[in-house]
């Protein structure tokens, strides 16, 4: 199965998710697969200041926009499976926010993809996050970085 | 997202298009959505941004920099300088800090 | 806890590995790690050619360089976490070879780590590849690619 | 792997070191691991890989490209021109493919 025939599974969800069950059905009945890579995004407590993250994002364009970035990866790249969930609504420190599973027969196509979606997931897909604090207060919405359009505009 | 759009309207004719807010924009705007009437003379995202900047302090709060928002159009991302003809929904968001 | 604190996980090993129990355990009480980058390495059946990989190694050395590995990548990125696990003897089609996972505060450090060590896994580990054939044959080692040190003259 | 090592030995002094040998070396050597007695002059990897040719074909088969073949001195990784000086155990094979 080439980069034709592949069909990326994309996910918005509010529920939490599980790397190794994801692995195992985009792995599900292959023998041809040499490299699965994985990125896990982790809420921080950021030295114990966070109470939780408040992720916002827009529903119909999330799951388009990182269905076009998938598309994206899946021409550049010989894959054989592309995951990616993200999540919304309330996250703790130690919860997990986002998920990018690439696959492919050799190493350097399926690392490229996986660090290709997660640039891409940061700097395209409508999400948003709010800080709520340790002390009990609603914080400041978090400031996009230069350094993730930096990474983004790697690829190009 | 891409079924049903419509035709670029004549300039002369009035125009319905939703608009959609998000984050901070959403909170400095004071609504998630609305559906507004463009006036005659509204032909990019630029020119909506400066038209909603007239109608109240809220507007003029969230595109107090106007480069700073990002807009998509049906969506899609798009630039300022993109053309609205065809927009049915039409969305002001910060950058994005999702990942 | 920063780089000069971190001490990898090294495992050379003939069972299989469980990458869900290792990222737990890496990451086990921790609140500050944001990024969690796993390789899992697959045996292919090489267009069903291919019925089992011998993996030989070198005992002793095999941890010894992969551990000297693992400290570079410490000294090199803010890591949180470094496991590495390579196995050896007979592993088939669909089995697990070798897992990587880095973790650290961000993306780009855990991705950078963990595509190094396998660069330098492929290139510097005393492992190597025999191939038994569908057909009942016992193949020829497998030869060693330029690509791979190509690979890891990116890092120098 | 690095406790114990002897210091250099005089190069009048016959040594003994261990040599093991992986995959397509072993097979060709016709055994994974002997010790031996280093006669003088055998100061370098390559020396010892020179040396090693003469006594029977396995060797020379297994070392026929004199620089395809790695070294290791001790369990580290050396290069052909590596000083043997305090080695106890020098492993040959083939590039790794591991991984």
């Amino acid at each position: 199965m080439g980069a034709n025939t592949l069909t990326p599974v994309i996910r918005i969800q509010r529920e939490d998710f599980d790397l190794a069950a994801e692995i195992a059905a985009i792995s599900a009945g292959r023998r041809d697969i040499g490299a699965v890579v994985s990125f896990t995004g982790l809420c921080r407590d950021e030295g114990a200041t966070l109470a939780a993250l408040e992720l916002e994002h827009y529903p119909g364009m999330a799951e388009a926009e990182i269905a076009r970035v998938a598309a994206q990866a899946a021409a550049r790249w010989p894959l054989m499976g592309l995951l990616a969930i993200h999540r919304y609504g309330l996250v703790k420190p130690g919860d997990q926010i986002v998920l990018v599973i690439a696959t492919s027969a050799h190493r350097r196509a399926a690392f490229e993809a996986a660090d290709f979606m997660m640039d891409y997931l940061k700097t395209r897909a409508p999400f948003w996050k709010r800080e709520h604090l340790a002390d009990g207060t609603v914080g400041g919405w978090v400031e996009a970085k230069q350094e993730d359009d930096d990474a983004a505009a790697r690829w190009t | 997202m891409t079924q049903a759009l419509a035709t670029s309207a004549p300039a002369a004719q009035a125009r319905s298009v939703r608009l959609v807010y998000f984050a901070w924009v959403r909170e400095r705007v004071g609504m998630a959505d609305e559906q507004v009437e463009l006036p005659e003379g509204i032909e990019t995202v630029l020119d909506l941004v400066r038209w909603l900047k007239t109608r109240d302090e809220g507007y003029a709060a969230a595109f107090e920099n106007e480069t700073l928002v990002r807009a998509a159009i049906n969506q899609t991302h798009v630039k300022p300088g993109a053309s609205i003809a065809g927009a049915r929904e039409i969305a002001f968001f910060p950058p994005m800090t999702g990942g």
